[in-house]
């Protein structure tokens, strides 16, 4: 047998970003169990490594995993700074880049070696603009975290409704924020038709027991955002607050084909208490990528060759259709309209529309 | 030496003390009876304070026994000891900087004649400064305070460690009064370590003079007023003049 | 004899209390100084205020005809006013030799040399040598300050006052807490002073202060009461009841 | 004793404290060595060498002046953005990028100093905290400038002197961040051992009585906060050149705390401290990191834990007493 | 406006609760404890687990979140707390920092890394109008709470012989010993107090700042904000503090969301510049 292809996968697994790191490890391992570790010949071997959230630990963990154990891959990066920390990395070394997570548009542009498996936000916010000017909403207030991937959600959404003849109002969150009130007390003097919100997973929940204790859903405001708010991980610990919200996004726990439902079945008799979320999917899905371009390449672990093999690859995975953009590398998917709701006992966010093959938008009109 | 007729309020026997690693008392035995009062003399450093701070109990005891009115103390804790009927006057004073004059005395009061309205007719001065904090005393009223404190507890046996330093003659004077007409009429016991020999002689029943950590002359005081050049010997001649 | 040293009006309340209450005071030249009252009488605060650790509430101070009262503690060493403390105040960490070595840096104008050193510079090592000599602490240079026993603390602690050359030294009760026999010693070092530094001294050790004084002051609740001779104030019947008591020497 | 003998024995009591320890050169010579020795671990060396100019720079304000910072962070990224932006956009030189960001630290330190000169330890921990969030917030916000969260991309450094690159095994970032960690070090040693230095351990022990001494307090902790800074900021601009990456991460709070970490492992007031400290907090961190890349947390922890309660004394005792061994056997070689 | 001004002193009497334990050990006993927000984690977790796993109301979680905090304040107190009165403010930043990465990473095994919730009883859910103002329900209760909490804090500190002996204790505790004070009983209890109020403070605010294993470090910046501005003397001191500062927080961020994140710091930066010692300091010499 060939020597194993090693996989260098750099998580935020400590720090304010743990969830995320949890969630992409436990896919992996998924995966490993679920589909075999041997592609093309070749057995998968995964280091995992945690940069608590750290741009320059990711970056010399990257480094160290290159030059010391000659990983193949690098895959992982929880956030948009980690990504793009390596992305020099990932270029010098020709060695492919896999974005299991991070969502800003232009991370696949920092190198040509970084392909992506998760999603980005304009991809998730533009659908939700036109599914809201198509819906009778004319006025929008967005409140989105002060940073990245906040902004990217708002000025793709506040473009595209703009555009589509909506008059939007915005206000930015600071990172560090603990109480929502002073926006939220803004948002209700607005009197908007929606809400729409884009905040980091963790402080999703927070965010929605506020908009109901200052009774904005009684004042007939529709809370609207991608799906990051109400994240599967946490979802079912909101309770009722979160019925009746709105989100576009790539997955969804309860997405409603016999392949879903097999993974989630196999990933919460391997992780009691966990719902895979989107950060799962898109570990999973590079994983899934990974194994792909190494049968096609039939177990040449180059750089190169992965890098061309991946381009273009497609699959159906538990999240519907997918395939690698060849001209930017990031992923083209369905996007899903949902409303959150309760199935049995439990909380779901419950897809009722969908948008076929959104590509990144903000690279498409390029 | 002590008088048999009365009862015995302390005992030390072989005591053993000091700091850390460093021993600075030596064997010392000494017994007080009850309403007596001792003057503790000796040159700077011979350990005058270290065995008054044994007594109460924040050294390091590396042998003996203290037994306080017929109640063994060798393993009790400072605050036990306190209870026990000790009120201590620290050489530093250590004030509690961040407790009002009242609250310094209050603090630490225990049921008997004394309380505060009596430290105050004692001296007048910090009753004036009753609301000032601790730090903001001069030298001198720290020096009234730490003493009117350890009145406060009503004590059986009252430890004074230089209790007239930085007061002026004066105030030093009444104090001395003060202390005799204690000592004599309320029958309280008292050790006192004093720098200048002779203030105090008249005050106290009996003198012991410690040199290196040992006692090396335990005698009736009004012996030592009686006979001055044998304090003279221990002393040198300043202070016992 | 020119004053070196005036005061006028000097006040300073806290709250309430008027610790020190228009206090007009003359050092002259050459002289010896003492300034005695009850406790509580506002010494400390006296001399806090000339070294300017206190800000007077109001009233002015002079240092040979400058007004210093707003100036910052520093420029008054510079100009020549040096003090003690009632409570040690020391480098815990250093050495005798390393205390007294900073003090003639500052004196000498280096203490913001962040290169130069220590051992380089002949003056200071000159300088500083021979203030050891003079307080006898060269036997203990090189001891942590901390772990020495009291009596040489307060030595150090006049040292590295004169250290600084004053033209006034303030000593406030340098002689507390120092045992009979050393006493002396350390008020004939004063005394051997140079004629031209004039000190102010705090105490309430009638001996020393009767032994040393040429001139007195006697301040009660803050006001100057009586200021004479030493035998003037020894037969001041207000002095007497105010502060010496009866006990007193006559 | 006669007056001659005395200042001879001044000055030699004086040299003592300055003169060069057997046990220090060995230090230096080993940590160059360990760009032979270790030539996998490039560039935990590098990230090492870095913390460790970063721990000197706090070392100067709270070994040596008594100074508590828990803001450091700030001159780190001041220094880190300023040579990465002057690398980004005017030169990509790593001297000039150095200096950049030595000055744009200074400048800061000089400009906050004034805040740090009253008050408590505590409120000293907190206004330089919360300058230091101000900072981070900043940052944040100027995203044009700063790249925002995403981070300052696009830094391309040239060779150091115009012949080493920067190569992905770390080799030259190592012999560079320890080449100027070693100067700076020179720099701070001579520094502490002046008039100056004498000074600040003046006002450190006793303020009131070193201002009763002469010494102009306030600016003298002034300038040892604004050569802090510039030092912070020289550690914020190796990081910057030899990552060739800026994220807001440099400006976070936890920077500052664990900086306060190694300098308290390491023991504050010997400028060896801080090395020693990022030396082991990096080698401890990395370690229990690859046995258990979740929980490492736990086990830093309890270590500090264990430290404080028994074991700092022990620590710092074996690296005494292997100091005064070698210098035994440097005296022995001598003879 | 009246809403805001509302939302912000609720704010500020959550970030009082969360800060006042610490004042306590901090203020009083002398002692940095970084790890506080530890114990308001562990408050958290108790509410959490009594409601969802026992099924208690949320009215009896409070009290058990408070004993078991204060329980475990002093036991570790006892255990390893004691040794660390005597060591320098360094260390005991050390040490309780080092406390907080083990309940971070131990939290983490045990509960698992995402956010818990709790739900409320109806009657502490929803908003009413008053004149006007919106006030919610929740809110309204935690200011109830947390006023009565500060009032007899205030009191028992200041105005009883407890409060002190325990000053006496903190200022010279060989001294207090050797006049009588029980030194070593003051501190447990104080220390379990401190404690308790901690986890009081932890599960009331779940509801608004969420709970989850990095809660110690995230919300570790606020308590020290509170308690060096409010001063380490009294408790009206960190109550004001907290006031001021949430209000100001929460009224800046509705008026100049622009600015929103610098005011706290801001503001902090600002009152310490000019009130070193907090801002009921009492004068020092
Ligand atoms: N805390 C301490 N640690 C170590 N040694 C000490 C300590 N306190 C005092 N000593 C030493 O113990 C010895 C006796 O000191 P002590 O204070 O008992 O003497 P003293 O007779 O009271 O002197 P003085 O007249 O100066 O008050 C001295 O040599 C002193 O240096
Ligand atoms: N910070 C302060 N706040 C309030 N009152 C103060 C403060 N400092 C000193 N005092 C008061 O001012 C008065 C003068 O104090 P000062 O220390 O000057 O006295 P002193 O003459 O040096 O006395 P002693 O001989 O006892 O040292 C005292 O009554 C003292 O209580
Ligand atoms: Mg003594
Ligand atoms: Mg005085």
């Amino acid at each position: 047998a060939q020597e194993a292809v090693k996989i260098g996968l750099i998580l935020p697994m400590t720090g304010p970003f743990a969830s995320t790191g949890k969630q992409i490890d436990a896919a992996v391992k998924l995966f490993l169990a679920r589909e075999g570790a041997t592609h093309g010949g070749r057995k998968l071997e995964v280091i995992l490594k945690d940069d608590a959230g750290n741009a320059d630990a990711t970056r010399r963990l990257a480094q160290e995993l290159v030059v010391n154990d000659k990983v193949s891959v690098l895959a992982g990066f929880g956030l948009t700074p980690l990504a793009m920390a390596t992305a020099q990395i990932a270029t010098q070394a020709k060695v492919p880049e896999i974005v299991m997570a991070a969502a800003t548009a232009s991370i696949t542009e920092a190198s040509p070696y970084i392909v992506r498996t998760s999603f980005t936000l304009p991809q998730a916010s533009e659908p939700m603009a036109h599914w809201a000017a198509k819906n009778g909403v004319k006025k929008v207030f967005t409140v989105v975290t002060d940073y990245g991937p906040g902004i990217d959600a708002e000025t793709s959404f506040a473009n595209t409704f703009k555009e589509a003849g909506g008059t939007v109002e915005s206000v930015r969150i600071p990172l560090r924020n603990p109480d929502f009130a002073p926006f939220l007390q803004r948002v209700s003097e607005a009197k908007p038709d929606a809400l729409f919100v884009f905040v980091p997973s963790g402080v999703g929940a927070q965010f929605m027991k506020q908009f109901i204790e200052r009774g904005l859903d009684k004042a007939g405001v529709k809370l609207i955002g991608t799906g990051d708010v109400v994240d599967d991980d946490i979802l079912e610990g909101m309770g009722d607050v979160a019925l009746g919200a709105i989100t576009t996004h790539h997955y969804s726990a309860a997405h409603d084909s016999p392949a879903n439902k097999a993974f989630v079945e196999a990933f919460q008799k391997a992780n009691p208490g966990m719902r895979p979320n989107f950060m799962a999917v898109g570990g999973y899905d590079g994983m899934k990528l990974i194994a792909k371009a190494l049968d096609a390449t039939k177990g040449d672990a180059s750089g190169d060759k992965l890098i061309a093999a991946m381009k273009g690859a497609s699959w159906e995975s538990v999240r519907g259709p997918v395939k690698i953009d060849p001209d930017t590398r990031d992923i083209i998917q369905n996007i899903y309209v949902r409303k959150t709701q309760k199935l049995g006992s439990e909380l779901h966010n419950v897809e009722f529309e969908t948008i076929k093959d959104v590509k990144d938008p903000v690279k498409a009109r390029k | 030496m002590p008088d048999a007729s009365l009862p015995e309020l302390l005992k030390i026997e072989k005591l053993s003390a000091g700091y850390g690693e460093a021993q600075v008392l030596f064997d010392i035995d000494l017994t007080l009876a009850e309403g007596h009062s001792l003057a503790l003399l000796g040159r700077n450093g011979v350990g005058k304070t270290t065995l008054v701070n044994s007594i109460i109990g924040v050294t390091r005891r590396r042998g003996g026994r203290i037994v306080l009115a017929g109640r063994d103390l060798t393993a009790a804790s400072p605050e036990q000891r306190a209870h026990a009927g000790i009120g201590w006057v620290p050489q530093e004073r250590n004030i509690f900087k961040s407790l009002t004059v009242l609250e310094n005395l209050t603090a630490v009061a225990r049921p008997g004649p004394w309380d505060a309205a009596r430290v105050f007719g004692m001296f007048p001065r910090l009753a004036e400064r009753k609301t000032n904090l601790g730090n903001q005393l001069s030298g001198g009223e720290q020096q009234m305070l730490a003493i009117g404190r350890a009145l406060m507890l009503n004590p059986k046996l009252l430890l004074l460690d230089e209790p007239t330093e930085g007061l002026a003659p004066i105030i030093v004077e009444e104090l001395l009064k003060a202390l005799k007409a204690l000592f004599r009429e309320e029958g309280l016991s008292a050790i006192v370590i004093e720098q200048h020999a002779r203030k105090i002689l008249e005050l106290t029943d009996e003198t012991i003079v410690l040199e290196r950590g040992r006692v090396v002359l335990a005698e009736r005081s009004a012996t030592l007023i009686a006979e001055p050049e044998r304090l003279e010997h221990h002393l040198g001649l300043a202070a016992a003049a | 004899m020119s004053a070196v040293l005036q005061t006028f009006d000097l006040s300073k309340s806290f709250g309430g209390i008027t610790a020190t209450d228009h206090v007009d005071f003359t050092l002259a030249k050459g002289a010896r100084h003492a300034l005695i009252g009850p406790n509580g009488a506002g010494k400390t605060t006296f001399v806090n205020q000339l070294t300017g650790v206190l800000r007077p509430s109001s009233g002015r101070i002079e240092l040979m005809g400058e007004d210093i009262t707003r100036l910052p503690r520093e420029a008054r060493v510079k100009r020549g006013l040096a003090r003690t403390f009632q409570i040690n105040q020391l480098f815990g960490t250093m050495t005798p030799l390393e205390m007294i070595a900073l003090v003639t840096s500052e004196r000498l104008g280096r203490g913001s040399h962040p290169f130069r050193a220590l051992d380089r510079d002949l003056e200071l090592v000159g300088q500083t040598a021979e203030i050891l000599t003079r307080f006898r602490i060269d036997d203990i240079m090189d001891r942590r300050i901390a772990t020495l026993p009291y009596g040489k603390q307060r030595q150090i602690e006049i040292a590295a006052a004169f250290a600084a050359r004053p033209s006034v030294l303030l000593l406030d009760e340098p002689a507390a807490g120092v045992p009979e026999a050393e006493r002396r010693d350390l008020m004939q070092t004063v005394a051997a002073l140079p004629d031209d530094v004039s000190v102010l001294l705090i105490e309430h050790d009638m001996d020393l202060v009767f032994r040393f004084a040429t001139r007195i002051t006697v301040l009660v609740n803050g006001r100057v009461l009586a200021e004479g001779t030493p035998e003037e104030m020894a037969h001041d019947p207000a002095v007497r009841a105010a502060y010496l008591g009866e006990g007193a020497h006559a | 004793m006669t007056m001659p003998v005395l200042e001879t024995r001044v000055r030699q009591a004086l040299f003592a404290s300055r003169r060069w320890h057997p046990a220090e050169i060995v230090f230096w010579c080993l940590a160059f060595a360990a760009f032979l020795l270790f030539p996998r671990n490039l560039l935990l060396l590098n990230e090492i060498a870095i913390l460790a100019l970063f721990a000197l720079s706090l070392d100067l304000i709270l070994g040596y002046a008594g100074i508590v910072s828990l803001g450091h962070a700030a001159f780190l990224g001041m220094g880190a953005y300023a040579a990465g932006l002057l690398a980004k956009h005017v030169t990509a030189d790593p001297f000039a990028g150095l200096l950049a960001g030595m000055g744009a630290a200074g400048l800061l330190g000089l400009v906050t100093s004034p805040l740090v000169l009253r008050g408590t330890d505590l409120t000293r921990l907190m206004i330089t905290l919360g300058v230091a969030l101000i900072l981070y917030e900043l940052a944040n916000s100027f995203s044009t400038l700063t790249g925002g969260a995403d981070g300052l991309q696009g830094i391309m450094m040239a060779p150091v002197l115009g012949l080493f690159d920067f190569d992905i095994f770390g080799r030259t970032a190592y012999l560079y961040s320890l080449s100027v960690l070693f100067l700076l070090f020179l720099i701070a040693r001579r520094v502490v051992h002046s008039p100056f230095g004498l000074s600040l351990r003046a006002i450190r022990d006793n303020p009131l009585r070193a201002a009763a001494s002469g010494v102009p307090n306030d600016r003298r902790l002034a300038a040892v906060y604004t050569l802090a800074a510039a030092y912070a900021g020289a550690a914020g601009a190796l990081l910057a050149q030899t990552t060739q990456f800026v994220s807001l991460d440099v400006l976070d709070f936890h920077r500052s705390a664990d900086l306060m970490l190694v300098l308290i492992i390491g023991g504050a007031g010997y400028l060896y401290g801080g090395l020693i400290g990022a030396i082991a907090f990096k080698l401890l961190q990395d370690l229990i990191a690859s046995f258990t890349p979740q929980y490492w947390m736990f086990w830093i922890g309890l270590f500090l834990v264990l430290f404080v309660l028994g074991g700092r004394e022990m620590i710092h005792g074996a690296v005494k007493a292997a100091a005064a061994r070698f210098a035994r056997l440097g005296k022995g070689a001598a003879r | 406006m009246l809403t805001i001004l509302f939302d912000g002193i609720a704010y500020g009497m959550v970030l009082f609760v969360l800060g006042c334990g610490l004042s306590v050990t901090m203020g009083l006993m002398n002692f940095v404890n970084l790890a506080h927000g530890a114990f308001a984690m562990l408050g958290g977790y108790v509410a959490v687990l009594a409601m969802q796993r026992l099924g208690l109301p949320f009215l009896a979680s409070l009290p058990l979140a408070f004993l078991a905090a204060a329980l475990v304040g002093v036991v570790l107190e006892r255990l390893i707390y004691r040794p660390m009165y005597t060591k320098s403010h360094l260390d005991q930043v050390m040490f309780s920092i080092g406390l907080v990465f083990m309940a971070v990473a131990g939290t983490d095994w045990l509960m698992g890394s995402t956010q818990q919730f709790i739900r409320l009883p109806d009657w502490l859910q929803g908003r009413f109008e008053v004149a006007g103002i919106g006030i919610g329900r929740y809110r309204l209760f935690v200011i109830v709470v947390c006023g009565l909490l500060a009032v007899s804090l205030q009191w028992g500190f200041t105005r009883t012989r407890f409060g002190s002996r325990l000053r006496a204790a903190v200022d010279d505790a060989r001294v207090a010993r050797g006049l009588g004070i029980p030194v070593n009983r003051l501190f447990a209890l104080t220390f379990a107090l401190g404690s308790g109020l901690a986890g009081l403070g932890g599960a009331l605010g779940i509801e608004l700042m969420g709970l989850d294993p990095t809660f110690p470090l995230k919300f570790m910046i606020y308590f020290l904000i509170v308690v060096t501005v409010g001063g380490t003397s009294s408790i009206t001191g960190p109550f004001f503090a907290a006031m001021l500062l949430g209000v100001a927080d929460v009224v800046g961020k509705y008026l100049v969301p622009q600015v929103g994140a610098f005011i706290i710091y801001a503001l902090m930066v600002v009152l310490l510049i000019t009130r070193p010692h907090g801002l009921f300091a009492r004068a020092r010499a």
